[in-house]
């Protein structure tokens, strides 16, 4: 009997470190990830399909000085999109919150990174853009954009490893001030 | 119980087994490590493309041609000398390269303030509109007009050779006042001497770059004197190692061991306050020994000469001679005979020899007689001869009154009050007219508008600045910041600051020729502020017809523009570059003109270039009868001054007149600039703050610098805290012991001590105005500050 | 006495990069536009209270140099002191010590970097520079409101706990090194200028590639006025100074 | 009241006066705590250092701690390395509880004070992650984590012999298989331990830009590599024996038999002999050869108030005395002389520590570079003084609840 309670007790105590262990990893691997980021989505929807006529580099350009546009500023939308160009929602917003009270729009950055990082599109020219970023050029909706509660990182902020990785891999510096400044 | 318990530990157990097996733990230690990288109350800079645009930079006179970095062409981050400026060649000064701590400055006024409350009482103020201001003011001013009482209002400009204080002329002209002043600044001294000398009025300029010799008497040229930047330029010019001409070789004459001194060839210490009489003594030398420019005898007064009254007078020849044997000399400033001879030698030697002179270490301008004597020398050398090295400054600008009507104006104040000098209202006698209203001599002043000065905290003699400013019915400050003289001001009219407005500039005093300088805006301004230019045109157009009249313009931009148009009608000059070189200006070389028209002008200007004509040649100036220059002040003579004592007409040394005893006051304070101190209309930027050295500023405390030897005397050690003392006033500071200043003399450093501003800048230091004592010189009535008896008392 | 390491020894060869600076203590006035220059460009933070040098942050400072004599004798100099990104073989004093690799020094360019992410604030590396090139941040940085608005976004803020310093403005070179590859131009070995050199007046610093020998900068590091800093230490500063005071060449070093 | 707890045969202290002089204790390392957490809070802005002394108090109080808790891996070392080839040292295993709980004191306290010293103690873990194998501070890091974990494996089995945990069962038993491996997690500390006080040396040593602190050496570790090992192995056991005879004061009954203490002093007083003779062989060569290469003098190294005062207190009164008596069996023989030696010993390696981490930087190195002084404010004495605390208050607890002294219940028969 009392090896019945021992093997009773024991069983006990193997269930509840499972339950324990089972909440732990669940909490772990699935309360948490959702947790500690928080989903926003961008002011307005850009559909890079929609603009598939022109090329990248229309928005997405070099300037002379070696600096890159990046995402490019209202002036760009100017452009076309002085007068509205649709009755879509966006493009409302776009024409009227933005470009006529000339005010940039926030969008949020998915490569974002911190301050301390100094990211040339550059030396980085002769790359594929979907090495880093994602394909969008079959892209009608943004995602929505995962920000780190803690850190600010995105979710599809890319970290310093990888950075490391395709220096040390082609031979490139990894010296700090190559990407940090 | 015992398995409910184990239960618990299993399930702690397994929890902890999990959690360990799950990301928290790591992926936290990580983005935990990364939230310390990005904290949130770390300034993170605002992001964007980072590019220069030119412009000039207005903070000091000496057009500077910079280039700013803005970010996605709003934010202002950077400053960087240009090239564009032959002047600075892409070279910048501390100030400079501060301006955009201006811009950003947590001091800056944003919107019109006006005193409610007794004046100074920093609770008292409101925010009013610009229309509410304007209006106030427009209606006191109006009204005076109207009433004819135009000359009670006075004007104090921060601004000399540039449009504005232009307009600000033609603006105290139409209302009938001639009390428009300018803060004091070393060429003051000037005017006075050249119209009695050459009869010519301006700024005397020197070829510098030529010099192959210099004979420095007290132009702390490494310390700021002139401009900080172009200086710094001229002196990689001397010290480079030209084939045809070597180094240029400098010897500095002054009381204080300088920078400037540090960096010459040699240094000549001498007694504070007797440079003048140094430079008389190698005039001595060079005509005893002959070596004097052989045409010099042509000049009126070298020789005998016959004044209005058809009496035979001693010439200068035979008045150095006299009076300044090197041994005498060589008395009154401690320096050896020896070197005093050696030193005429010297600069006989020289082929292009060079006298300069500043304010003798102290900054502002000097006294008539001692201004006489360098120009004489500079005369012994031939340098005022078409090929010499000095000439005057030309003046560009177009606006003038208009002709053919004869100035409504009152006598200035300090004329009318008696307190002006011998040469009268032609001199910027802004201590006079203190002296004045501060007696309440002469008439009441019933609005003193400063406009972008800080008079209250930068002139000397602080306590009759104070005073004089009591008396003034409505004290309007036009001014970027917060600073002293806003405290106390009645209405404060808040102007943009440098890179978000129009400025120009119409001449550099020292150089040798023509030059137009713009300044336009580059971002938009920050706060509701408006250009004080903007502010006199809408006066103009509110108080009559006369000021409607003088001031057409609607804009201060047009005005601007309007003199880019009048220099592109005459067509002569050129817009410099980043290859323009202004040491091949000679007077026979007339640079290619290199703009189409007045746009186009306007275009290069507005990017930093400057607008330059050919050097004007000496002989073009000389307005006396016999075309040569002079060397007595006939002036005086009409003045009835050499009456009594001849030598009053020539130049010569005047001892030192300090107020109190030296028995009470055993020691002489001397106030000295340094380059990277600011001490004018422009604070310290924090950045600034950070450079300075232990011995100037220590926590809170201001430091006297102290030679070693006086120190003992007076049982002082490094670092003790004293009283400086002088018939000015009392203050706190720390001993520094320093053997660049010589036994017996006692300096502190200007531009320390502010009250108004920030928590960066305010009670810092020793305010070192509250001490220094202001001569009026007699002939000038300009305000001389020189040394200032005072004693040191330990704390 | 003068510096003959920039040619090619310690291991970096010939034709590669050492940064390099020169600065002409005759030529320097002490106007304080490098150090203002310095610290606006690099968002270096300032306090109410900056007396306290052994608390500020100054990436370039100035020292001041006396000659010991008596009046009228006497005479001073200034000495503007950027870090001088020590040549000394494998390590610099600083980058030695760092136990996180905090602090690097770049084999391609010779230049010491600091990376304030990583700095875990031990702050031997302070300890180690006999040069005192190495700042703490004692306090949070702060600007009073609006001045962060100047803030050079090229240039990331330190925070509160980390070492910072002089890194010979390598954001410029970064920026020199993207224009001349969108140029089509060798990226390595680019010019570039750092703030101070850009803004001095009398043109006392100089800045280069010590190691090409064309260079202005390799140049005057061979003249003869040439020293460096505490030479004896063998840190073989990148930094030259030229003088043609003696007294101030004596004051180089200990021991001369 | 806690009779249950304390160890059979053995007498105790009443618990309230006991509980009066933890209140004690607490009351220090509160005081220690609040001034840590505001040295966190607010930043290292409120301590004396500056960029001048980069390192300061908290520095000194790790090297002097963790110098004198080396007597745990020495006695450890002495007693399952070396008495099995010379069974004199057998009697180190009296007092060889004691030693491990002293050293884990200071390791674990050391780890807390450098947890202060860092500006961004958040991102410590770095030195694991992204270490420097040049750096000294690297070796320190990994050797003082590593050494603190053995220590708290080797304090365990001392924990669970408490008469209520050693009751239960599978505790006892573990204990007893920790006990069982004991000797190689001692000499695994001993190894470890030599190494990182090393690597301490070395941290001042390898300052290659410093003279007052750099040395020579041999292949990668300058001398002060080998000085510092040698000086903690001089102090660490000297600095047992002195806690153990503070305890026995306190406790007034004897805990050791003094033999014990004789046997310390021997060793100790050899190896500070040999570390005596070797510091100023060193410093001999540093003052005459190391130092002029760099262009300095000894004189220079010295100014007030870092006078040449301290290398006489360092050298002579803390170092050759101390040795003398020592080595002196009449000396051994006097308590007096005896523990006031241990007390000499201890003090000269803390200045040692002191001089190489402040006096050092106090030196200035450039020939125009002003010397400093530096003043540590209340927020690093608090913490420091905290930390001995908390070194007495474990102490406390492991004498009063632990079977610390094998010898006790002999000495004192009930």
């Amino acid at each position: 009997m009392a090896n019945n309670q021992q093997k009773g007790a024991g069983i006990v105590v193997l269930v509840s470190f499972l339950v324990g262990f089972i909440g732990a990893l669940i909490v772990g691997w699935v309360v948490f990830p959702n947790v500690l980021y928080s989903r926003h989505y961008q002011p307005l929807n850009f559909s890079h399909v929609a603009h598939q006529d022109n090329d990248c580099e229309y928005c997405h350009y070099f300037r002379d000085d070696g600096t890159y546009s990046g995402v490019p500023n209202i002036d760009n939308c100017r452009e076309c999109h002085e007068e509205m160009m649709g009755d879509s929602e966006a493009e409302r917003i776009l024409v009227e919150e933005y470009i006529q009270q000339n005010k940039p729009i926030p969008w949020l950055v998915y490569a974002w990174q911190p301050d301390n990082v100094y990211f040339s599109h550059a030396p980085h020219r002769d790359l594929d853009c979907v090495r880093c970023h994602r394909d969008v050029s079959q892209e009608e909706q943004n995602p929505p954009v995962y920000i780190n509660r803690l850190t600010g990182y995105r979710k599809t902020t890319m970290k310093m490893v990888e950075c490391e990785k395709c220096h040390a891999e082609r031979g490139a510096s990894n010296a700090c001030q190559v990407c940090h400044k | 119980m015992k398995v409910g318990r184990r239960a618990f530990i299993g399930f702690v157990a397994g929890g902890i087994a999990g959690t360990l097996l799950s990301p928290i733990p790591w992926k936290l230690a990580d983005d935990i490590a990364i939230w310390t990288q990005n904290w949130s109350w770390r300034p993170s800079p605002k992001r964007g493309h980072r590019a220069g645009v030119g412009t000039l930079c207005t903070m000091c006179g000496s057009a500077c041609s910079v280039e700013v970095d803005l970010v996605d062409r709003q934010r202002a981050i950077y400053v960087r000398g240009s090239s564009l400026s032959p002047l600075n060649k892409g070279g910048l000064c501390a100030l400079g390269a501060s301006a955009v701590q201006f811009l950003y400055s947590p001091y800056r006024v944003r919107q019109p303030l006006r005193q409610t409350k007794k004046r100074g009482d920093r609770t008292g103020f409101k925010a009013i509109s610009w229309k509410e201001a304007i209006g106030e003011l427009g209606a006191r001013l109006k009204k005076l007009y109207e009433e004819g009482k135009g000359h009670q209002v006075a004007c104090l400009s921060g601004q000399r050779y540039t449009s504005l204080y232009e307009l600000w002329s033609l603006f105290c002209g139409a209302l009938g006042s001639s009390n428009l002043f300018a803060m004091p600044r070393e060429t003051d001294g000037h005017s006075a001497v050249s119209q009695a000398l050459f009869g010519h009025e301006g700024p005397f300029a020197f070829r510098l770059y030529r010099a192959t010799g210099i004979l420095n008497f007290g132009a702390e040229w490494a310390d700021g004197w002139s401009s900080c930047a172009p200086m710094g330029r001229m002196y990689e010019e001397w010290v480079r190692e030209v084939p045809g001409k070597g180094r240029t070789e400098i010897v500095h004459v002054s009381s204080r061991l300088s920078m400037s001194a540090s960096k010459s060839n040699e240094w000549i210490p001498v007694k504070p306050g007797t440079e003048a009489a140094l430079a008389l003594g190698i005039a001595h030398v060079l005509i005893r020994e002959n070596r004097v420019f052989r045409g010099v005898e042509e000049y009126e007064g070298y020789l005998n000469w016959i004044d209005s009254s058809g009496e035979t007078r001693q010439g200068f020849r035979d008045y150095v001679l006299k009076e300044y044997s090197p041994d005498r000399v060589s008395g009154i400033t401690g320096a050896p005979a020896a070197k005093i001879e050696e030193l005429a030698r010297w600069v006989a030697s020289q082929p292009s020899p060079l006298v300069v002179w500043g304010s003798e270490g102290f900054g502002g301008p000097g006294f008539f007689h001692h201004e006489m004597a360098y120009v004489a020398l500079n005369m012994l050398l031939g340098n005022f001869e078409d090929k010499g090295l000095c000439t005057f400054t030309p003046v560009t600008n177009s606006l003038k009154a208009a002709q053919g009507e004869e100035s409504l104006a009152e006598e200035r104040l300090d004329v009318a009050a008696g307190t002006s000098g011998l040469v009268g209202a032609r001199s910027n006698s802004i201590y006079a007219f203190f002296e004045a209203l501060a007696q309440g001599k002469g008439y009441p002043v019933d609005v003193l508008l400063v406009c972008e000065a800080n008079p209250i905290y930068s002139m000397a003699d602080a306590a009759l600045v104070r005073d004089a400013w009591s008396k003034a019915g409505f004290t309007v400050a036009m001014t970027g910041f917060m600073d002293e003289t806003a405290l106390e001001a009645d209405l404060i009219l808040p102007t943009p600051v440098m890179l978000e407005r129009w400025d120009d500039v119409t001449a550099v005093p020292g150089l040798p020729f023509a030059l137009y300088g713009l300044s336009a805006p580059v971002i938009n301004p920050l706060y509701d502020v408006k250009h004080p230019g903007d502010v006199v045109l809408q006066l103009a157009a509110m108080v009559g017809d006369e000021t409607r009249r003088a001031l057409p313009w609607k804009k201060y931009e047009d005005v601007l523009k309007a003199q880019v148009k009048f220099i592109a009608d005459q067509g002569i000059g050129a817009v410099s570059d980043d290859k323009t070189d202004f040491s091949h200006l000679e007077p026979d070389k007339t640079p290619k003109k290199n703009y189409r028209n007045a746009a186009d002008l306007l275009k290069k200007l507005k990017k930093g270039s400057l607008w330059y004509a050919p050097v004007a040649s000496t002989s073009q100036f000389v307005k006396t009868e016999t075309g040569k220059p002079r060397f007595f002040a006939s002036v005086l003579e009409n003045a009835g001054m050499g009456l009594e004592k001849p030598e009053l007409l020539m130049p010569h040394f005047l001892a030192l007149q300090s107020s109190g005893s030296e028995q009470e006051y055993p020691l002489l304070l001397v106030a000295y600039g340094v380059s990277y101190i600011s001490s004018g209309y422009f604070p310290n930027s924090p950045l600034m703050m950070k450079n300075l050295w232990d011995f100037e500023l220590k926590g809170n405390d201001g430091f006297i610098g102290v030679n070693p030897a006086t120190a003992k005397e007076l049982g002082l050690a490094e670092g003790m805290s004293v009283v400086v003392e002088t018939p000015q006033g009392k203050a706190r500071a720390r001993v520094h012991l320093s053997p660049a200043v010589s036994p017996g003399l006692i300096a502190a450093v200007k531009g320390l001590g502010h009250w108004a501003y920030d928590e960066y800048l305010a009670d810092k230091g020793l305010r070192v105005t509250e001490l220094t004592e202001v001569q009026l010189d007699p002939v000038t009535a300009l305000g001389v500050e020189r040394v200032t008896r005072a004693k040191l008392v330990r704390a | 006495m003068s510096g003959k390491q920039h040619n090619g020894e310690h291991g970096h060869g010939k034709g590669s990069v050492r940064y390099g600076m020169v600065i002409d203590l005759d030529k320097c006035t002490g106007c304080m536009a490098c150090a203002v220059a310095c610290h606006q460009e690099n968002n270096v933070s300032f306090l109410p209270d900056e007396t306290d040098k052994t608390r500020n942050i100054a990436w370039m400072r100035m020292y001041y140099l006396e000659n010991g004599r008596d009046y009228p004798e006497y005479r001073f100099a200034y000495l503007p002191r950027p870090c001088f990104h020590c040549d000394s073989p494998h390590h610099t004093p600083c980058t030695f010590v760092c136990p996180v690799n905090a602090t690097q020094r770049d084999e391609r360019t010779g230049i010491v970097n600091m990376i304030y992410p990583r700095c875990i604030g031990c702050r031997y590396c302070m300890v180690a520079c006999p040069y005192h090139a190495r700042c703490f941040n004692w306090w949070d940085p702060r600007w009073p409101e609006p001045m962060e608005e100047m803030l050079n976004p090229e240039v990331s803020t330190r925070m509160r706990g980390v070492i910072e310093k002089c890194t010979f403005c390598h954001h410029r070179l970064n920026r020199a090194r993207d224009k001349a590859r969108i140029e089509g131009r060798d990226p390595d070995g680019v010019e570039y200028t750092p703030a101070c050199v850009e803004a001095c007046p009398t043109g006392a610093i100089v800045f280069g590639n010590l190691m090409d020998p064309e260079s202005e900068v390799a140049r005057l590091s061979k003249d003869p006025r040439a020293f460096q800093i505490s030479a004896k230490l063998k840190t073989y500063p990148k930094v030259y100074y030229l003088s043609s005071q003696p007294w101030v060449r004596k004051l180089s070093d200990k021991g001369l | 009241m806690d009779r249950a707890l304390i160890p059979e045969g053995v007498k105790r202290c009443p618990f309230p006066v006991f509980a009066l002089w933890l209140l004690f204790l607490f009351a220090l390392m509160g005081w220690g705590v609040w001034a840590g957490a505001m040295v966190l809070w607010k930043g290292l802005n409120l301590t004396g250092l500056n960029n001048y002394f980069g390192f300061g108090l908290y520095i000194t109080v790790d090297l002097g701690v963790i110098a004198l808790g080396a007597g745990a891996f020495f006695s450890g070392f002495l007693f399952y390395g070396l008495s099995r080839f010379f069974p004199a040292l057998k009697e180190i295993k009296k007092i060889i509880n004691l030693a491990v709980v002293v050293g884990f004191v200071c390791y674990t306290g050391a780890l807390l004070v450098l947890l202060l010293e860092i500006g961004q103690p958040l991102r410590g873990w770095f030195g694991y992650w992204h270490p420097n194998v040049h750096s000294m501070l690297t070796e320190v890091i990994f050797c003082i984590t590593c050494y603190a974990i053995v220590l708290t494996i080797e304090y365990v089995p001392i924990i669970l012999e408490n008469r209520k945990l050693d009751a239960i069962r599978p505790l006892h038993v573990f204990g007893h298989s920790l006990h069982e491996i004991m000797a190689l997690f001692a000499l695994t500390g001993t190894f470890l331990s030599f190494f990182h006080q090393g690597s301490l040396g070395g941290v001042a040593g390898v300052l290659f830009a410093r003279p007052f602190c750099y040395r020579t050496g041999f292949f990668i570790w300058p001398w002060t590599f080998f000085l510092f090992v040698i000086s903690a192995i001089a102090s660490g056991p000297a600095f047992t024996a002195l806690i153990c005879r503070a305890i026995e004061k306190f406790a007034r009954r004897p805990l050791v038999d003094r033999s014990v203490y004789e046997l310390i002093g021997k060793i100790e007083g050899s190896i500070l002999a040999i570390y005596i003779m070797l510091k100023i062989a060193d410093t001999l060569y540093w003052a005459m050869v190391t130092a002029p290469e760099m262009g300095f003098k000894l004189t220079d190294f010295y100014r007030q108030p870092y006078g040449m005062w301290l290398l006489f207190a360092e050298l002579v009164v803390c170092g050759v005395i101390p040795a003398a008596i020592l080595l002196s069996p009449r000396c051994r023989a006097s308590n007096t002389l005896l523990f006031g030696a241990f007390f000499l010993d201890c003090t000269g390696v803390v200045i040692n520590r002191f001089v190489m981490t402040v006096q050092a930087l106090a030196v200035p190195v450039m020939p125009f570079d002003k010397w400093e002084v530096y003043v540590p404010t209340v927020y690093e004495w608090a913490p420091s003084i905290g930390m001995l605390a908390y070194g007495a208050l474990i102490i406390s607890l492991s004498y009063r609840y632990l079977p610390l002294f094998p010898r006790e219940r002999e000495l004192n028969p009930l």
